[in-house]
């Protein structure tokens, strides 16, 4: 994946999250405040506003540069955490041309270990990590498996999507749906809701 | 959704210019950001920031001013304001004091203030915080995010602003304005939702005669919903559990009853009448106490009970004077 | 009806009892009575007696205290109080200064306050009064029972009020509120009603895309009903009602943008800024704004916006210092 | 009519107010502020409180303490002009033991005199004496035309009625229905409707 490729999984990130707006939010009203639609698309809307016209031409600094924007012109909790998954995201491609499916793994992983960093939740608390930790362990076991493009990302996506499933059958412990107790069980939480449609962006352009 | 606006988008910014058109002589705006500052910059003292997302109005820009808050930090409605906006806001009315940092507990709020502070102390800067954490709606342990802050904020900008009005230095300040969230204790209940202007739905919908118990200040629903009872029981069961949640009795204490945005005083007053006889009998005596819309919820029709339990210091501090757009105190 | 009351019957005086529970610093109650008077008489000043039917809270009883008023007289919710409720009230607080009842301009008011002075002058108390009518959505002629008073009248009790602390005698008083009379307009609207609890249904009902312009404080409908719209435009309608009212150009002024009870702070606010940018056009300086809730119709939705011209006296007192439970001017 | 079947009537009144609280209150919530009814139906009530176990006898002292307990004790606009319209009545039988029919015309006088003396409204303003008056008023001619007892109230009370009836078509200048302007049009004033319910209370134990 050569950089403008990776500008155009950016670009479907943004798409992604547009085009959920209300869903993320309905999701969000339900347990949350009802915003993580309105923050996620007011932060990829600024990225592409960073974005356009600027000359940045690495992966790294186009990854700096995302995780920069979210982190501090978005706000909630949604901004840090996804923020800081980004500019982490990024340190793994430092000095790199092009970005093979081999570095998404460390990507990931660098993105979760950021994500835990700053708020401090684990697997099963109800969060974006309930995606994201499932998908990384997905796509590590299909590369160690010899499975190529496509069929990896299809299981990293797919249990991803089961990760956020899954996240309706527990209680959130952390963020704003911890609050309302036993009442966030039967919704799925809207970070790990975002955290698929970003994922995904990566298989539409790859 | 019925409001009294232009458009969605520019709800937090008309607010904030209408706040520093009506307040000049309190309130200043820092220039591209939403960021509140005193009129007048007081060196020499401890800075105190505070904020949090929009839709608490007055807080937390009411608050700004002589006595109590020396910035206000507000985001977009409901959330948390962005690390550049709190650091804005730091690098503004810093002094060789120091700056402490009021966060209520949110995950959103306490990594954006937190991001703001590693920022400051980057650049030199003194710095504190302390987290408030007073809704005993939601259950604490260390496996969860903690309690909520909600309207016991109000306590610690008035005693900790007071304190550092006093010129106490960095660590004095802090430590009241910790005492301040040690001893307050806070829970409330909604009947009518309230909606985000940019979303446009209510955070929940409710019967004729149902509520929702043990509400945040973010529109979001409670812990559960009840039938509506006479709110005398609604308020013995607010205090019951403020008060098995901390040894009040033979003490002193502010009270606190908050409206959310859409409760008339008419109701507000009611409750304290309650909230004063229920005290009263158990032998907790009443210092000093709040009636009105401090820490709203944008027109959500509810209401908050907070019970600071007061030391003689914390006492002399919520008398001594203030002046800001939303609290006033001769002193 | 949605309301946190225990029951109807028992509203107004839960409420009354609440509020000198919050404020006994304040405020006293009268035995057997709801009259409200400060907790400690002054002497030697002329007294201010001012009421009218409960629902508007704060006022009338929240502005009772140092600076404002000696007495306020709640009736019943929306029911002007009875003559002897209010000759109570002026034997309580009169002094051989006299005593001035600042009045709304309504039939019951009216009638009901000068039976009480009617009494009161019996016994050898002088007596003045004023009646406010700034409401400008009615029409003023010969013929009709004139314009309303609505949240113009805060402006009467703390100009007054300041000119009778200083010791003025009666007259000066009285003129002085005659004065903030003649010189302040005031209009407002709704988008949602409010419920008298006794009643228990809406004064009137708005379809999802409506508003009653022209309203009163008492829930009842305005003078007519439009289409909502952008909040600016309906600023500007009310500012052309007001500014067509009385010539201000060129002159300074107070503004008061008040809260029904229901209107959260956030559309207060955003109204705000576009009072304060159409009068910077009309070259109307503005010396003074309060935004909140000063006279409510219970948890209605709607606000008004009210325009004192001042003078220099005026201006003064207005800025001299009060201290009550929902005004303090530190001055 | 004796003093104990003035007394009935009074009662009477209490009972058809307190019958029609509900209809009044509606009829005062389309133009005015809704509470007509309860204001009238505590005044009544007062008014019984205060002559339960009284030791008063006479006619006068009867409709003076009515008056007095509506003026003192029930705010409002209808408190103060029922009350001095009780009390001009009592003046109108003072010193007499009984009450006849011949007496109630100098008392309707009196009282709609009262009224005005109050309230400086005159007829034609859409308030109780569009009710009062033309009741005054063909009592007046019934009685010259040599009209007895129950057909001089009947005429009475038509009257009231149907001038409570025209007061759907002007428009309120006096009381709080003034402040609606033209949209008063159409609605009944709340306060000739009660006049009209006081009058037959008369009829029904003459
Ligand atoms: N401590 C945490 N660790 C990981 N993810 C979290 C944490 N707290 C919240 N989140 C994620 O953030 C999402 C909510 O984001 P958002 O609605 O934008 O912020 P806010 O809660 O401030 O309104 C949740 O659905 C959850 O996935
Ligand atoms: N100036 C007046 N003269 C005669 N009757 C009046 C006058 N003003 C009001 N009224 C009567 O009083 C009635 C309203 O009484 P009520 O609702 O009890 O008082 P309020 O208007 O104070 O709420 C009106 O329907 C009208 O008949
Ligand atoms: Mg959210
Ligand atoms: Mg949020
Ligand atoms: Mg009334
Ligand atoms: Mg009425």
């Amino acid at each position: 994946m050569d950089f403008d490729t990776l500008m155009s999984v950016i670009c479907q990130m943004q798409k992604n999250i547009a085009e959920n707006r209300e869903y993320l939010s309905d999701l969000d009203r339900a347990i949350g405040d009802g915003d993580h639609g309105i923050n996620m698309d007011r932060g990829f809307r600024e990225v592409m506003k960073k974005l356009e016209g600027s000359s940045i031409n690495t992966p790294a600094d186009l990854l700096r540069t995302v995780g920069m924007t979210l982190a501090f012109k978005v706000g909630g909790a949604a901004g840090p955490l996804y923020g800081t998954a980004f500019m982490k995201a990024s340190e793994a491609v430092k000095g790199k041309e092009t970005v093979s499916l081999d570095d998404l793994l460390p990507m990931l992983d660098r993105a979760i270990e950021g994500i835990q960093l700053r708020g401090k939740a684990v697997r099963g608390e109800k969060t974006m990590l309930d995606a994201l930790i499932p998908a990384k362990e997905a796509l590590d076991q299909a590369l160690a498996e010899g499975l190529a493009g496509d069929d990896a990302l299809d299981a990293m996506i797919k249990a991803a999507e089961e990760g956020a499933e899954y996240t309706k059958t527990i209680i959130a412990t952390k963020g704003r749906a911890s609050y309302v107790g036993e009442r966030s069980i039967g919704h799925m939480d809207p970070g790990a809701a975002s955290s698929c449609l970003l994922l995904n962006a990566i298989k539409t352009h790859a | 959704m019925k409001k009294f606006i232009n458009s969605v988008e520019n709800v937090e910014e008309e607010m904030i210019q209408g706040l520093v058109k009506a307040y000049p002589q309190y309130l200043r705006k820092l220039e591209d950001s939403h960021v509140i500052v005193r009129a007048k910059k007081k060196e020499g003292k401890v800075a105190l920031v505070s904020g949090g997302g929009s839709g608490h109005e007055p807080a937390h820009a009411g608050f700004v001013g002589e006595g109590m808050l020396d910035a206000a930090v507000p985001g977009a409605v409901y959330t948390s304001p962005t690390p550049d906006a709190v650091y804005e806001a730091i690098e503004e009315v810093k002094t060789d004091e120091g700056v402490l940092l009021v966060i209520k507990n949110y995950t959103g709020d306490v990594m954006n203030f937190e991001m703001a502070r590693e920022m400051a102390e980057g650049e030199g800067i003194k710095m504190a915080q302390v987290v408030v954490a007073d809704d005993v709606a939601v259950e604490d342990s260390t496996w969860t995010v903690g309690r909520r802050g909600i309207a016991g904020t109000i306590f610690v900008h008035k005693i900790a602003g007071a304190k550092a009005e006093q010129g106490a230095d960095l660590e004095e300040v802090r430590c009241v304005a910790q005492r301040v969230c040690d001893n307050v204790r806070s829970m409330g209940v909604a009947i009518e939702p309230c909606i985000v202007p940019a979303n446009g739905k209510p955070g929940f919908e409710l019967a004729e005669d149902e509520m929702e118990v043990g509400i945040g200040i973010h529109g979001e629903p409670g812990t559960h919903r009840e039938k509506i009872r006479p709110v005398n029981e609604i308020v013995d069961h607010l205090l019951e559990k403020i008060l098995e949640d901390l040894p009040y009795e033979g003490s002193e204490v502010a009270v606190m009853v908050n409206g959310s945005g859409g409760t008339p005083l008419m109701e507000l007053l009611i409750i304290n009448d309650h909230v004063a006889d229920v005290l009263a009998e158990k032998d907790i005596k009443i210092v000093k106490t709040f009636v009105g819309n401090y820490m709203t919820s944008i027109e959500m029709a509810g209401f908050s009970i907070s019970l600071l339990k007061l030391d003689d210091e914390m006492k002399a501090l919520l008398n001594a004077r203030a002046d800001t757009p939303a609290l006033t105190v001769i002193g």
